[in-house]
């Protein structure tokens, strides 16, 4: 797949951080603000989405990031749930117990495990969408050649 | 009450292309169709006149709040309409490129 | 309200019916992108922001995913005359819809009114739900803590769709 | 160098659509801004170090004004198009050959060409933009050049080359 003109590639520049950045803002106030793991992690997915379609395949060495992005993926579930399994470890005796102490409502570290649950389901989504984008590109490189 | 009833008019028009389309495209596009009339459903019912939206003002204790309830299902739906939306993509380009074609008649001749 | 999103819902029904018609396969794809966003206005009504901002990303990403297929294979829509095999279907589809709308008649007379909750149990999840779990942000709340078996089991089925699509279509294994 | 501009722009945009001064909020935000510079920063502008002169930016502050002006100025133009009963339009594409040498002041002049009402560049190719016009005054490049890129080519050229 070829990359996209010159004012596509340079306004991309500018922007796929600033998309990246918003998207973890998303993850990170899930508890505070409207948004959470899943819709950050979309965004997030969003921005590597960009970059792919404004430089073309060649851009990101693909073999290897689709490799790195299933990685992610499962470690991701995996930690997922050993945070749930914590709960029945840690005395509490109760699958997806809360045993962390809460704090003031409102500020940013607060509400226990629930920012932890959304940045670990954020990578998650993330890594999925982009894997299943990387499949279909590696497809229609491998079908074209 | 003729919301709901336009909701299901809506699902019903999905239905009908996944019935009587013989494109797969067609086919994908009816059922996330059908998809999104079931999410608007679940958010109609959760609904509540002058209700504010979900997000705690920790300041006003009597207010009104809608469901969170039926928003948090339709959250990981949508997610997972995504992917398998994604997934029935995967299937149908894989048919294509095997077939050549997009109709389902035809793949059935094909095949014998 | 309800006038509102009645309008919004028949826009989107003609969208819908326009999507199934179409004659060119990129013109249905993107009518069909007509349903989703206006189901993100929906959302927004209803006072519901989480799901209106998941709804907008994800029909970006479905219309990415969608019109790249149908770009890489053929735009033309294969339906050529009406033969006897398509009157029956469309015969036994119209018999099946008006069965279900005769169905929804019946099931919806005990539904209360629209603005009205239904749900005895909300009660649970809004009143102190704030010193429960400590989350300001009600809907994280319930996904995360009352109802963490759903999200557990959604990111499996995620997992899943992802280990599908990449069996599908890689055709030579990894070196 | 390109590293720590993509920090401190990341660092201003977190605080920004944040908007509290908590220290744990700046600490998560230093946190995400050198995430953000470690996977972004190799694909942002190579000689950032011009951002740092006082007189690209009184220059940029001059094409500013002229930008917003010529803007007002097409609006008009393409309201009275639109909205004549004859709809005098006489639509086309032309070739107009710039002079600017660096990737980023051609794509500064495209997205100001652009975003003027009535012309719209179609694509980049080598040195040359084809703009598409809503009408058509002269068919001499020389001319129509002068008419298109206006005062934008010489200001672009001297605080962004």
């Amino acid at each position: 797949m070829k990359g996209m003109t010159v004012i596509v590639k340079k306004t991309t520049q500018l922007i796929a951080g600033i998309v990246f950045l918003y998207g973890i803002y998303i993850i990170l106030h899930g508890h505070l603000t409207p948004g959470g793991g899943f819709a950050g992690g979309v965004i997030v997915a969003g921005s590597f989405i960009l970059l792919i379609l404004a430089y073309g395949s060649d851009f990101l060495n693909l073999v290897k990031e689709e490799r790195g992005s299933t990685t992610y993926e499962n470690l991701a579930i995996l930690v997922f749930l050993f945070l749930a399994l914590t709960g029945m470890v840690a005395g509490v005796g109760i699958f997806f117990a809360n045993w962390l102490p809460h704090g003031t409502p409102g500020e940013l570290v607060s509400a226990g495990f629930l920012p932890l649950y959304n940045i670990f389901v954020g990578i998650e989504v993330a890594a999925s969408i982009l894997t299943i984008f990387l499949a279909l590109i590696i497809f229609k490189e491998e079908v074209l050649k | 009450m003729t919301v709901y009833w336009l909701c299901f008019i809506l699902f019903l028009v999905g239905l009908y292309g996944v019935i009587t389309r013989r494109n797969l495209i067609k086919i994908a596009i009816s059922l996330s169709v059908m998809e999104f009339s079931c999410f608007l459903f679940l958010a109609l019912i959760g609904y509540t006149e002058g209700g504010a939206a979900p997000i705690v003002d920790t300041a006003d204790p009597v207010k009104i709040y809608v469901d969170p309830l039926p928003q948090a299902m339709v959250l990981t739906a949508i997610v997972i309409g995504l992917a398998t939306t994604a997934m029935l993509m995967a299937v149908i380009i894989r048919i294509y490129r095997k077939y050549g074609t997009f109709d389902i008649r035809e793949i059935n001749n094909l095949r014998g | 309200m309800e006038l509102a999103i009645s309008v919004i819902v028949i826009f989107m029904i003609l969208g819908a019916i326009y999507a199934i018609h179409a004659s060119d396969i990129l013109s249905a794809v993107i009518a069909g992108g007509i349903v989703g966003y206006s189901l993100v206005i929906c959302f927004l009504l209803l006072k519901a922001p989480d799901l209106a901002i998941v709804q907008i990303v994800v029909e970006t990403i479905t219309l990415i995913i969608m019109v790249a297929v149908v770009l890489d294979s053929s735009r033309k829509e294969a339906y050529g005359k009406f033969d006897t095999q398509a009157w029956v279907t469309a015969a036994t589809a119209v018999v099946i819809l008006a069965i279900l709308f005769w169905f929804l008649k019946e099931a919806s007379a005990p539904l209360a009114p629209f603005g009205e909750n239904t749900m005895r149990m909300a009660d649970a999840y809004v009143n102190g739900a704030v010193d429960k779990t400590g989350s300001v942000n009600l809907v994280t709340g319930v996904l995360f803590d009352f109802r963490g078996y759903d999200t557990l089991g959604e990111a499996t089925v995620l997992v899943t769709a992802v280990l599908g699509v990449l069996t599908i279509l890689r055709i030579r294994g990894r070196k | 160098m390109r590293y720590v501009t993509v920090f401190i722009l990341s660092m201003i945009f977190w605080l920004l659509i944040t908007f509290r001064f908590t220290v744990s909020n700046i600490v998560a935000g230093a946190a995400v801004a050198a995430i953000t510079s470690a996977i972004f920063g190799r694909y942002y502008f190579h000689n950032v170090g011009k951002f740092l002169q006082p007189r690209r930016w009184f220059w940029f502050l001059v094409y500013l004004v002229t930008f917003i002006w010529a803007c007002i100025k097409a609006n008009f133009d393409v309201a009275y198009r639109v909205l004549h009963p004859g709809m005098p339009i006489r639509p086309g594409i032309v070739k107009v050959k710039t002079t600017l040498r660096s990737d980023f002041a051609r794509t500064l002049l495209a997205n100001s060409i652009t975003m003027t009402p009535g012309t719209i560049t179609v694509d980049i190719i080598g040195d040359e933009m084809y703009i598409h016009w809503i009408y058509i005054r002269s068919e001499d490049p020389a001319v129509y050049s002068r008419m298109v890129t206006g005062r934008f080519e010489e200001y672009i050229k001297k605080f962004a080359e």
